[in-house]
This record gives C-alpha cells, structure tokens and sequence, in this order.
C-alpha cells in the first residue's frame, strides 16, 4: 500500500477549496431568500476571466481579483433578472449556467493554454511544523486559508452584525421587513453579487492553481456539488467545512484507490465506517427504545454497501472496477442529502419578490 | 479549372490543446503547402452521433472534394454520408471501416510508447511509473503494454501504476490523477490524455518526469518534460489532397509510424544521461527503420498464457485488437 | 394641541382610489380612531404615514412642520411607530432580533435584552428576549411588535387592528397600556373594525368610505349602529335563524389527536365534540391555539386514525378531502388567498377546485368547464360576489367579495356539515351580515354547521353551543344562551369548567 | 423612475405578444454579439433562422430539425408537468441516457433476431421503464425522505454519464468492433431502427411520438383533472391540499412521467439518429429540453413551437459555423440570451410598467 494518509489529507484540502469557496457564497445567496442555481455558470466565467487576467497580467492576485469581478458581473444578470423583473429563480439560474458556460468558452477562444504563473506555499510558522497536523493543515497556499477566512467572516457577519441580522430578516420573511423599511432588494442583489464573487474565485482557484489551465467545461461540475453542499450543511457556514472536505476526500480517495490497485486501504475503510455506523444504530435504538426504518434509513445503508462490498471481496474481487469509481463523489452527495433531512432554509427562499405585494 | 475543396471535421476545439489542435496544426500545414490552389473548411466541436453526420453532409454539400473526419467516433456517420456522397472522397482516423470513398488513417503511437518506456525505466528513482489511461480501447492497451515491456527490460524492478480517466481531454482529472500518482510515490508519470495539468503537477512537485502527448510540450522543459510522442499528420494530409488534385485518390488503409514521420519523438532533453538518451535514438531509429518492433516476443500476456513465441513479432491483426495487459501489470482492464 | 395633520391625501391604485382627499387632525396625547369598511382605505393611509407609501396628492405635517417621509426609518426617526395588520416577525429569529430589526439605533444585544425585559414588564406585557418568536402565542407576537414601538418612545403609534388576535384578557391589558402611553402624551391612530372597542377607548374617531372621509364623531357619545351606518351608508339588520330544533348527531369527534404539522403549528390533543344535524356550533380562540390544525383535520387535509372523525357514524378519519366532500362534509379555511382559493385562478376553476366531487363537474377525469361555469354563475350571483366574470383571477376580488365567494361555495353545495374557519375575518360589517345569515339559514335547512372565529360577538351571534379552543385542546360546549364574555375570556384563557362555572 | 405594478389580472395580450417580444429582443441582442465577433449580423441571422427553412438546401434541413426537435420537445413536455407544479426534474439529461442504454440493451440481447413487431416495442417499453425508474430514485427520495429532487436529479445525472461510459466499453461494445468503445449501430439492425416513417420528413417515431405527447399533454392541461391539478398545485399548494390533491402522489407522478417521456427520447434516439450506445451519446438534450419547457412557457403548444425554434438555433447554427465561422461557443450563449428574455419579458404578462406618473398597458 503506498497510500500516505497525511498527503491525501493535505490534497484534500486543496480538492476541497472550489466547492467551498462557491458554496460559502451560495450560503449568503440562500440565506438572503435566494436561490441561484448558476453558481456553475458564474464559476466558470470566474475561471476564464481569472486566467486571461492572472496570465495577462502575470499576477496572482491580478487574477483573482479579475475572478471575483467576472463572477459577480454576470450573477448582477441573474439579480436583474430576478429581483427586478421577478423572473423565475430556478428557471434563470439555469440559464445562467447555460450562458456561463457558452460565454466562457467564447471570452477563452484565444486564451486556452497554460500559465506559468504559480501560487507559493505559505507555511504558517510553528503550526505548519506540527507533526501530522501540521503537513495536513498549515502548508498551503493563500487562497486555502482565505476560503476559511471568508467561512469565518460570514459566521461573524451572519451572527454577529446588523447588517447580517438585516440580510437573514430578508431572507425569513421579505414582506416583514420590507413593511419595516429595509429595501430587500438591494439586499438581495448585495448577496448575490457576493455569492457571484465568490464563484469567481472558486472557478478562478481551478484554473490557475489547482489545474492550471483554461480549458472549455474546467469546472465540470463543481458548482453543482456546491449547491448540494449548501443544503447539506443545514446553510449553517462551519458545516460547509466538513461538507466540502467530505465531498473533496471521496474525489481524491477514489483516485488513489485506483493508482494503489491493491484493495488494502478500502478494506480499512469501510470496516471502519461499518463498526462506527453500527455502534451509532444501535446506540439511538437504545436511547430511542426504538427502531424506526425510515429515520435509519442511511446507517442501513451504509451497513448494506458494506456487507456488499464484504460479499464481492469474500467472492473473490481483488480490483475495483474502476469505470464505476468516478460515480462515488455523486453517490456520496445523494446519500448525504437523503441523511440530513435538513431545516433552516430561510423561509422565503426561491419566492419572488415585488413590494407592492 | 475550379479550386480543390478540403474539409475537416473536428471532435473539439481547434485550440484543445491536444488531439483536435494537431490534426488542426497539420491541416494549416498542408494548406499552407497548397497556397491558393485549395480552399480549406473546417468545422470544430463537433459532437460524435447525430450531429456529426450533420455537419458532414452540410460539409459535403457545400462542395468538399476530401473530407477529413478526425475522431473514432465519426466512423458510422462517415461511411453514412459517402454512401450519399459519391463523388466526395472521405478520410477517417483511427476507424476500421473503409468503403470505395472512404479511407482510413491512423498512427502506431505504441512505438513511441516503447521508446517513454525504456526512459522511463532508466530514469525512476522509486521504480514506481504512474500511468494516465485515457479510454479504454486498443491503442491505450498498447501504449500501456509497450511503455511496461520496455521499462521492465531496462529496470526489472519497475512497477506501473495506472490511474484511467475515461476521458481524452480532462485537465481537472488528469491533474487530480497526475498528483495522486506522484503522492503515491510515482517519479514519472506517462500520460495518454492531451493536456498539459499532468506536467504543471509534476513540475510543482519537483524531481517527477514526465512526457509530451501529441504535442511536443517543450515548454515543460528540459524538466519535467523529458521527451514526447509528436502527432504529425502533415505529411500524409499533403499527399492525400495531392491525390485528389491529381485524380489518382484510391481508397487505402494506412498505419503509419515514426518511419514516415507520422509519430514524431521529440527531443530528449539533457536531463536525461547521456547513455540512456543514447539508447532511446538507438531505439527510435531502429523502431524507424523497421529493425526493431516494440512487440517482439517472448511476450506473456498477464493470465499467463503465452502470446509471441522468442522472436515472433505481433501481427497488424493482433496489435489492431490488442486488449489484454501482458505479464506483470496488475489490474483489469475496465471492460 | 395638534401633532399630525393630514390635508387632501390622495392615493390611487389601479382600478381604485384607495385614499380620495384624505384630511384630518391628530392631536397630542389623543387616541383617534380610524373607521372604515373593507377596502375603505384605511391601511394605506397609515401606510402614507409610515413611509411605506407615498400620496399622489396632498401634504402632512407633524408638530406644525412639513412631514415627507421617503421611507419608514425617516418615519421611526421622526418619532411613529407602527404595529402592523399583518404581523412583520420573523419567525425563525428571537424576541431580541426582531425588535432590534424594528429599530433605527438598536443598542449592544446585551442592553436590548435587558430594556426589553424592564420595558414588557412595565408595560405589563412581559416578553423573554431569547425565545424564538415562530414559538410565542399570537398575543405574544403582538406584544413583540409592541414592544418594538416603545422602545423608541414613539410621538405618534400607529396601531391596524391591533386587537383581533388577543382574547378579552388581552385586550384588557392592551388597553391599559394604550391609556398610560396616551397620558403620558404620545398620540394613537387606532384602526379596528370593532366598534365597542372603539367607544370605550378612542377621544375621536374618523370614518372613511371608499377612500372618502364621511365623517367624524365623539365614540364615547356615539351608538354602535350609527357608527356601523356612516360606515356602510346604511342601516344594517342582526341575522336571524329560523328555528332552533336539531337533529341527530351528524359529525363526532373521539378523542382527536395530531401532532403540530409543522415547528411552529399547534398538536390538536385529545379533542372530542358531537354535532347535530340544524345546529350552529361555535369554536372560539385566540389564532394559532390550533384552528387550522382543526380544520385541516376535518377537512382532509391532514389524516388521523379513522374513528377520530366520525361522519353520521361512519368513521372518516383516514379518508382524503375528496372522499369527505363526497360523504357530506365541507369546509371552508380561514386564509382566503392560497388556500380556499389560488388566487391566480379564476373563479370558474376555483369552483370546480371544491366543487368537483358534489356538483358532479368532471366525467372520468374529464373536466365539465361548461357545468363548472355555471356553478360559479350561481355562486355569483346567490352570493352576491361583486365580480367583472366568472373568469376573473381569484386574487382580483377584494377581501369581503373573495370570502363570499368562497363560503358560498361550500354552501351552494348543500354539505351535511359545513366547517367555517374565521367566517368574517376581516370583512366589513355588511357582507360579514350576509354571511352569518347564509350560515344560518344553511343550519336552517338541516345542516351542521361549525363554525369557528376569533370574533366571540359573531359566535354569540349564531352560535347554539361554544366551545373554546386552547392550545389544541377544546372545552366542553356551553350553550351561547346567556353566556357572558368573562364567562368565555376565562374559558378561553383555558381555565376548567368549573372555574369557568364560578365566574 | 420605472416602476412595476401587479396587473389584476394576467393580461391576455402579453401572454402571446412576449414569446414573440423574446424572440425580437434575443434577435437583436445576438445580432450585436455576431456583429461584436466581426460576422455579418445579419447574415448570420437569416443563416440561422431563415435557411434551414426555406434556404437553398431546406430540404435536407427541415427533416434534420425535425429531428432534433423531437427528443427537446418529448422531454420538455414531461417536464413541464412537474414545473407547472413546483417540482424541478434537473436530471432528464440521466433519465434520457437511461433511457438509451434500457432501450438499445433490449436490442442488443435480441440481436440478431429478426423480429421487429416484438422488439421494438418491448424496446420502448424498455426504454420508458429506464427513464421511469431513473426519475422514480429523487421521487422517493423526495417523497419519503423530503430531499431536495433538484439536487439528487442533477447527480444522478452524472451517474447516468458514468454508466454509459462504462457500458460503452463494458457490457453493450460491441463485440466486433475491434476492441473500440461503442454498441453495434442500431441502425443496422432492421427490427430495432427507428427509421423515418416516411422517408425524407424526418418523421421517425420518436416525432410521431412527441406530436401525440403535444397532443395528450394539451387535453390533460385543459381537459383533465391531472391537468388541473398539476396547475393549482404550482400555483397554490396549500389550496391543492385542500382541493383534494395528493401532493406526494403529484410529485411521483409528475417525475415519473417526465423520467418516462426522457427514457423514450432517450430510446429513440439510441435507435434513430445516433444509433449507438457510446460515451459521448449524452447530448444535452436533456439540459436543453428545460430551456424548451420555459421557451414554451411550459404550455404543450408553446413547446411544440419553443422545441422546433431551438432546434432551428441548432441546425441553423451549424451551418454558420462552417459557413460564417461562427465559433460554437457564440451559439450556446445565444441560447442562453434567448432563455434570459424570454423569462424577463415574462413580467409584462403580470405587471406593467409605470413611468413615474404614466402608465403603459
Ligand atoms: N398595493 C396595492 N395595489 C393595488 N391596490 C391596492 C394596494 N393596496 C391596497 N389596494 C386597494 O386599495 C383599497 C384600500 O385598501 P386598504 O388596504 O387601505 O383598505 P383597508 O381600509 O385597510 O381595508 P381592511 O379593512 O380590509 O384592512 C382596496 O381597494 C385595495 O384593494
Ligand atoms: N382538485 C380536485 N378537485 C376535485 N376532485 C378531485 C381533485 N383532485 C382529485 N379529484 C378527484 O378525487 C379522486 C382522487 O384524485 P386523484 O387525483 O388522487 O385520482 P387517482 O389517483 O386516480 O385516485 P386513486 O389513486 O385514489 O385511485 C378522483 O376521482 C379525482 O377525480
Ligand atoms: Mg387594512
Ligand atoms: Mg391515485
């Protein structure tokens, strides 16, 4: 087994950036009572604007900053459309996927190709020497630490400050707190294009440090597994950590499982999951004094991939079939949203707005 | 006397940076080769299916005297359209159906693969070699097996690590594959997908080698990049529209190598011991002049079944087929 | 001594002028009543006031200078507060949050907390600044807006029909407070369409019609019918039921129980009652101590075990509201928009929506329009519902027309029981009279009927037996004859029948 | 200052003059991104729009955007269903693909029996069952453990994608095919071709099919109770409730039928026009078809009519490319303006204008 726990740790940090980065500002979209299904469009305008800025320029930061200005131009589309002229919400965050996408492959005509920039390591000094942690946590680039940055800077905005109480009083109910004189639209249009900002960023860390490079579809996806983030981590921001990590790990384990061929590190796995997956079912059974199917219904299943599992390796299976690995991230996301049968959506989420009603 | 009209039909966009750039890179060869005495079109992203039958016979309509169709998956449209077309001459890579109109192209790229494997073998410290697989059909299997034979013959403790994307052009994955691969201790990484991710993670990781896939990827050098498999279908482009100019265009089934140019070996660079880039020129001229085929036997297959007696050399057929890893791989062959 | 003047307030909306050269005076310390029928134009006037909506014509001035608010913080700078109509919580924050949003200044949420608790209880409304309001009674929700006005010491609190979701306690307590805020100077506009409580609270009152001021009077020196009549413009009859025998029982309740369907919905518990056939049984309660629950659950909307909900003996409890309507049971649910009716739907679609299974509109599936037309035709016009047509969007009809609507509807349909969820809630005095009639002579001829209504003089008014419903549980039923309101507030209030008894 | 005001009633006019004020407005709009990518605007334009019609090679397109028509508007059709009610089936593009790989599945273990009245309909029967089943997964889900169906359609998605990649070089390659990934050619193979049905029209039976699904989904929305409740459910849940309709039920068999009616598209296509199971059969209809549905308003008419202009935008397209250039990536954004103005003009049918003082009817 050549599996090393501490590099797959560290590059799961790093596989986990965009999806937290989209998804952090998709949580403030939601919270303020919107919901953009574009983040994949914007993402992706993000990461050809972010690549044609970064490489033009030849600066990082240049790159970024031309990220997050893409992203939140073309969410400023989807809040027109929406907030002023109340179009459908699901209906106009497709198409804005559906425009993102045609538009960042016509604005990257000319640009597809590498970079040569690259975004240095910054060690945190001391932490980063810690053993095991350190390695894990401590050594990463900028734009690692500044997606935990802007995790912690919604909590705080969102819990602690006025402006985040007036955001989340639009969100829960818009007629209330338009009767009270906050003007909910703007508010709204704030959070979007802080959502769009962040999309650009995220798409932006894709193409020109995780890959780097521009290239029609780099996204491939990652805006969607954001959204789905969102709700798995109940629009609370420090869950997204873990969703995200969770949703990176599945994307980077399946990829040295295959590059391992052995069966060794899976097998530790899933014996693991399966003895903690139990203990937790039998543990509510005695406390609830009860066993209801339906509110086990992911401990089950979990228990029965594992015996599956058990039964093909008992039956003789040595490799994975790897053609099926890559489905593993999205399983993953639809088993998580099955389990967390979440509430906290703010109230007014996805409902059109106009204040004379 | 009116001017000849070339076409080409491409999977993706002419500036992918892989598989469609080159053939597109050759075609602007050719034209600049013919001047003004052709006119030249071209249609890019074209999706395999319905919608390249389409863009074929939209092609053919409009006048095309050779179409050029750039991607496996255009065989059946191909053969389709030329049924109605017949007074327009087809080309498809890398197919196997031919018909009176149409002929088929493609390259030995396995010999190049020979030539990554023997590098390869010679330069890993960790004897782990990571393996980018691209689709799983016989010209990846080859390449796989050539590249493994080779570096076993030079460095028998070699172990090969292979990651398949199912994809031709992925950078995302190919990076994610590229890194997983060097995290587990792989020092050189051969690719069989068109991007460039694969030489940025290599080069942000230090001490990894790598190789250029269809294009020559100087840039990544002289390190990470230490030599490529060139795709170089100029020359044989120029002849098939002469032909057409000429009158004298037959149907023909070619499968060209680094003997006629069509796989080109780029530059080893001075990374690399002298002796050992010695021994990859020797191999490549050998492999070009038809002294050496890469599939030369004794050669097991990897359920332990002989396949090439000592000495026996591969046939077309066989080789066309091929999709079996040989001796010492492991893993299945997703399938 | 004046504070607000209003002079010639114009406001049209399309198709109506919701305020028709509005002017009068409030003065310092003086509690003025705002009048009107439905419609009359009363909340956008105040809205004017507030800074939520901005005249088309005329000028106001507050303490002699110019008043122009552009939005409600100008207005709450200025110095008036407003409790809404319709509550402006949010349910998921707490007491604090949503009173700090109602501020221009809020202090630290520490501070908050702490004024707000000495606040409530000076005030006699005490409050807990960290419960989450979705989980506080209606009164309490209300005593969340209040409080949010005072702590801003208001000039001028502006208060839309404060009172039609407390119970007479409440009210009480309400009321003291508004007399202490008015000694102590601050002026109050109070809108209520309950005019005994207007006489024995407001110095003055105003009465609009059709955006119109028609006049103003003294309550304290004025009678209730001449109020109501320079309200409507004419003179309006009680309504009468026929005769007062019943039948046999047609709908039971054993034991009715129900989890709250949702965080913040009330759990029905253990509720049981019988009705008979021609007898008009009432149900009083503060909102949210579990109507909708109630209705819902007769309705079908929500199923229980099926002896539950009992209909002429035949157990129904687990049956869909189609499979009921086609036994004989109807029912009528308090919010008119969304819910008894879709209101993007025209009126023809929204009679086949209950319609379907009793007046026989559909064939396999296959939808009459042409019979479902006329049953709208006829809904119009027994009913009078002012409407352009039969295929006029539901949501275009004012409040009073929709509710007609909706409640003929059920009856047009000759239900063996009827179930009605705030039959006048919010319907001016005229239409709310033709309604209660309607119910009344649907009991007439042989139905049951129930109805349940925040509005205890309405149930006094048709009611045979009352019953209070509080937090989901219901009392046992007392005949309406000679029922006093104390009597009721202490039944509502949830104390026991012999409590109740003693009062 | 521009200001909007709800109409009382949904205004008639607007109803039918906004599609077309949508059309006008992403006409000019996509003339001025032609024009801004050096092409001729308004050739581009009449290359798209007009030549595949009526231009000099019409006879070869009309068939061909018959075609591709015909899976965009046999999906949205289904689609618009659950969008009518509020409930958002992302995942046709997985329920189409499914569809294909049940549908070609059925053919190819017959293969080579020649029986065609048996096999191609169980091979629609397959297909639609594929779907069904696809779309029964966020149905369940959504109905039994209250997930959000957007996402779980859209991963299932991806799923979809994986399977039929690995099908392609697994379980349906073809055996004589040299070792390349992809099915045998359905087309080839008499009993399981969906053929023209007369030749030239482009009329194959998946288009037949879509014009009967015009026709059913019509007399349901206008006709039928499902119709019916399919729309008070969009527009007022709480009243649907208490009309009587089952929501859990309305949303089984909104995304079952949307799942079905994408497995069928998905089968004919697989056995028409692409004719093969390979990697790259996903074609993004199923993403396009929800453009389709909000093109048409979700109304089967509008859709019927929404599905042949985005089919022109498609064939049309084409042609600019090769003929004008036209790089493919301005055609997708193109459809995306289309999408936008049509959803912005949309206000007008609810609200009108008001400039500060006057009004616009
Ligand atoms: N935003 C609006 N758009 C259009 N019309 C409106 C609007 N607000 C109010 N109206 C209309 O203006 C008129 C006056 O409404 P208003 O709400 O002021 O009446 P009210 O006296 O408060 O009635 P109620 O006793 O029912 O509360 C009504 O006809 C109403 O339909
Ligand atoms: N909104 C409605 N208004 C009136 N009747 C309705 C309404 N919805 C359904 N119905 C009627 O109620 C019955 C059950 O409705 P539903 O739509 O669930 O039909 P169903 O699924 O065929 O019934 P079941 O599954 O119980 O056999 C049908 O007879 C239908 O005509
Ligand atoms: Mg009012
Ligand atoms: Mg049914």
């Amino acid at each position: 087994m050549d599996i090393n726990p501490i590099l797959i740790l560290a590059a799961l940090m790093v596989a986990s950036t965009p999806i937290l980065l989209a998804a952090i500002g998709e949580l403030v979209v939601e919270r303020a009572g919107v919901l953009n299904l574009g983040v994949e469009g914007m993402m992706i305008v993000g990461a050809v604007c972010g690549f044609i800025a970064g490489h033009n320029s030849g600066s990082m930061f240049m790159g970024f900053t031309g990220a997050a200005l893409a992203g939140a131009a073309v969410s400023l589309i989807f809040a027109v459309l929406t907030q002023y002229l109340l179009t459908n919400q699901v209906a106009t965050g497709l198409g804005l996927t559906m425009f993102g996408l045609g538009l960042s492959s016509l604005i990257g005509q000319s640009a597809v190709g590498t970079t040569d920039l690259s975004l240095p390591k910054l060690p945190i000094p001391l932490l980063s020497d810690i053993p095991f942690i350190g390695p894990i946590l401590f050594q990463h680039d900028a734009i690692v630490y500044l997606s935990i940055g802007i995790v912690a800077g919604v909590w705080y905005f969102l819990s602690r400050t006025r402006a985040g109480l007036i955001l989340r009083a639009v969100g829960e109910n818009h007629g209330a707190a338009h009767a009270l004189g906050y003007h909910v639209r703007l508010v709204r249009v704030g959070a979007i294009v802080f959502g769009g900002a962040c999309a650009g960023l995220a798409g932006a860390y894709i193409s020109l440090v995780r890959v780097p490079q521009w290239i029609d579809g780099i996204t491939a996806g990652a805006g969607w597994i954001a959204l789905a983030i969102v709700v798995f981590a109940s629009w609370k921001p420090w869950r997204l950590i873990a969703g995200a990590y969770l949703f990176g790990g599945v994307t980077v384990l399946q990829l040295n499982l295959q590059a391992d061929g052995t069966l060794a590190l899976l097998d530790l796995i899933i014996i693991v999951v399966a003895a903690l997956t139990i203990g937790y079912a039998i543990y509510r059974a005695i406390k609830t004094a009860r066993f209801d199917v339906r509110d086990n219904i992911v401990p089950l299943s979990i228990i029965g991939i594992a015996a599956l599992y058990a039964l093909l390796r008992l039956l003789g299976m040595e490799t994975i079939p790897v053609e099926y690995l890559s489905m593993l991230p999205y399983l993953a996301t639809i088993a998580v949203l099955v389990g967390l049968r979440s509430g906290g959506a703010a109230a007014s989420l996805g409902k059109t707005f106009h204040p004379s009603s | 006397q009116e001017k000849t009209k070339v076409g080409f039909i491409y999977v993706g966009p002419i500036n992918d940076g892989g598989w469609t750039q080159h053939h597109h890179h050759s075609a602007m060869e050719m034209v600049e080769h013919f001047g003004d005495a052709i006119e030249f079109m071209y249609q890019e992203s074209v999706p395999e299916g319905p919608d390249a039958e389409r863009a074929i016979t939209q092609m053919a309509r409009s006048g095309a005297d050779i179409i050029f169709t750039t991607s496996f998956g255009f065989m059946d449209p191909t053969i389709n359209v030329a049924a109605n077309f017949p007074n327009t001459v087809f080309e498809h890579a890398t197919g196997y159906k031919q018909a009176d109109n149409v002929s088929v192209y493609s390259a030995r790229f396995y010999e190049g693969r020979a030539i990554q494997g023997t590098l390869a073998g010679r330069v890993t410290q960790t004897n782990k070699i990571g393996y980018i697989a691209s689709v799983p059909i016989p010209e990846v299997i080859r390449g796989i097996n050539a590249s493994y034979l080779h570096a076993k013959k030079v460095n028998p403790d070699v172990e090969f690590k292979i990651i398949w994307i199912f994809e031709w052009l992925n950078p995302a994955k190919e990076a994610d594959a590229a890194k997983a691969l060097i995290e587990q201790g792989c020092d050189v990484v051969l690719q069989h997908t068109d991007s460039t991710a694969p030489h940025q993670a290599a080069k942000e990781a230090g001490g990894v080698y790598t190789f250029g896939q269809a294009a020559d990827m100087a840039e990544y050098g002289p390190m990470p990049r230490i030599s490529s498999i060139i795709d170089n279908w100029a020359p044989y482009y120029i002849d098939r529209v002469q032909a057409v100019i000429d009158g004298t265009w037959t149907s023909t089934n070619t499968w060209d190598g680094i003997g006629t140019g069509m796989v080109g070996i780029g530059e080893v660079s001075d990374v690399v011991p002298a002796e050992y880039k010695a021994e990859a020129e020797a191999m490549r001229d050998a492999i070009a002049t038809g002294d050496y085929h890469p599939f030369t036997g004794p050669i097991t297959k990897q359920d332990g079944t002989v396949w090439l007696a000592e000495g026996e050399v591969a046939n077309d057929g066989d080789l066309a087929g091929m999709f079996f890893y040989v001796e010492g791989i492991e893993g299945d062959i997703p399938s | 001594m004046t504070l607000l003047n209003l002079s010639g307030l114009t406001k049209a909306y399309p198709g109506v002028v919701a305020n028709d050269d509005i002017s009068f005076a409030v003065g310092k310390g003086e509690i003025h009543a705002l009048l009107g029928e439905n419609g009359a134009g009363k909340s956008t006037l105040v809205k004017t006031i507030y800074g939520l909506v901005k005249p088309d014509a005329g000028a106001m001035s507050l303490n002699g200078a110019p008043f122009t608010p552009q939005n409600p913080r100008e207005a709450r700078s200025a110095g008036i507060a407003m409790v809404f109509q319709h509550f402006s919580l949010f349910d998921a924050l707490s007491v604090a949050e949503n009173i700090a949003l109602g501020m221009e200044n809020p202090p630290s949420p520490r501070d908050l907390s702490a004024q707000i608790t000495s606040v409530s209880n000076d005030y006699g409304l005490p409050l807990s600044p960290d419960s989450i309001v979705g989980d506080l009674s209606a009164g309490e929700r209300q005593r969340v807006e209040i409080i949010r006005c005072l702590l801003q010491n208001p000039k001028l609190l502006i208060m839309d029909e404060p009172t039609s979701v407390l119970t007479p306690g409440e009210v009480e307590t309400l009321f003291g407070t508004l007399r202490k805020l008015a000694d102590e100077g601050t002026s109050i506009l109070y809108i209520s369409h309950k005019l005994d409580e207007i006489r024995a609270l407001c110095h003055h009152a105003t009465i609009l019609r059709l955006g119109k001021v028609v006049g103003t009077c003294n309550p304290r020196e004025t009678t209730s019918s001449a109020m109501a009549e320079m309200m409507v413009g004419f003179a309006l009859s009680t309504p009468k039921k026929a005769s007062d025998s019943t039948g046999e029982t047609v709908l039971e309740l054993r034991g009715l129980s129900a989890p709250a369907p949702h965080r913040f919905g009330t759990a029905l518990r253990d509720i049981s009652m019988t009705v008979s056939a021609g007898q008009v049984y009432g149900i009083g309660g503060v909102a949210g101590n579990g109507q909708d629950e109630l209705v819902a659950a007769l309705s079908g909307e929500t199923k229980t075990k099926g002896d539950m909900v009992c209909l002429s003996g035949q157990p129904i409890g687990t049956l869909p509201p189609n499979a009921r309507r086609a036994a004989g049971l109807c029912a009528a649910p308090e919010e008119r928009n969304g819910h008894a009716a879709a209101p993007d739907m025209s009126l023809t679609e929204n009679a086949l929506m209950t319609g379907n299974t009793r007046m026989d509109l559909s064939k396999n599936g296959f939808l009459n329009w042409h019979k479902a037309r006329d049953f709208a035709a006829q809904i119009i016009e027994k009913f009078d519902v002012r409407t352009p047509s039969t295929e006029t969007a539901a949501r275009a009809l004012s409040g009073g027309n929709l509710q007609k609507f909706v409640v003929g509807r059920e009856i047009m349909q000759n239900p063996k029981v009827l179930i009605v969820n705030q039959p006048t809630w919010g319907v001016d005095a005229a239409a709310a009279a033709s309604i209660r009639q309607a119910l009344l002579d649907l009991a007439d001829q042989g139905s049951a009927v129930v109805v349940i209504s925040q509005d205890l003089d309405e149930i006094l008014e048709i009611a045979d037996s009352f019953a209070a419903l509080n937090e989901g549980r219901l009392s046992a039923p007392v005949p309406t004859q000679g029922l006093t309101m104390e009597k009721i507030g202490l039944m509502l209030g949830g104390a026991t029948e012999q409590e109740a008894a003693h009062a | 200052m521009l200001k909007l005001e709800k109409r009382p009633q949904p205004s008639k006019f607007w109803t039918y003059a906004a599609p077309l004020l949508a059309v006008v407005i992403t006409i000019v709009l996509g003339m001025g991104l032609f024009a801004f990518l050096g092409n001729d605007p308004i050739l581009s334009i009449k290359t798209i729009f007009w030549d595949p019609v009526f231009g000099e090679f019409a006879y070869m397109d009309r068939p061909e955007v018959i075609k591709k028509a015909a899976p965009l508007i046999l999906i949205a059709i289904g689609l618009s269903f659950g969008f009518r009610a509020g409930i958002w089936n992302i995942g046709a593009e997985g329920q189409y693909i499914i569809g294909a790989i049940c549908g070609a599945g059925v053919a190819l273990a017959f293969y080579p029996t020649e029986a065609r009245w048996l096999i191609f309909p169980l091979m629609i029967i397959a297909g639609l069952l594929g779907g069904l089943l696809w779309a029964l997964i966020p149905a369940i889900l959504r109905v039994y453990f209250k997930t959000n169906e957007i996402l779980v359609s859209l991963m299932l998605v991806y799923v979809a994608e994986v399977l039929i990649k690995a099908f392609s070089i697994g379980l349906l390659r073809n055996p004589d095919g040299f070792g390349m990934p992809g099915s045998r050619n359905l087309r080839q193979y008499a009993s399981a071709a969906n053929n023209e049905v007369i030749a030239g029209t482009g009329m194959h039976w998946g288009a037949i099919t879509a014009v009967f699904a015009v026709i059913v989904a019509y007399i349901l929305f206008t006709r039928h109770q499902f119709g019916f409740n399919v729309r008070l459910a969009g527009q007022s849940p709480r009243a649907a409730g208490f009309a009587g309709v089952n929501a859990n039920r309305l949303v089984m068999r909104c995304l079952l039928l949307s799942g079905a009616l994408a497995g069928v598209a998905g089968m004919f296509e697989v056995s028409g026009p692409a004719g093969q199971i390979m990697g790259s059969f996903p074609s993004f209809y199923g993403f396009t078809a929800i453009i389709v549905a909000f093109l048409g308003r979700l109304h089967p008419i509008g859709i019927l009519l929404a599905g042949l202009l985005m089919a022109l935008t498609y064939i049309g397209g084409e042609t600019a490319e090769l003929t004008l250039n036209l790089p493919s990536a301005a055609i997708l954004t193109f459809q995306g303006m289309l999408l936008f103005s049509l959803l912005a003009v949309d206000v007008l049918t609810n609200y009108r204008f008001k400039f500060a003082g006057a009004e616009v009817r």
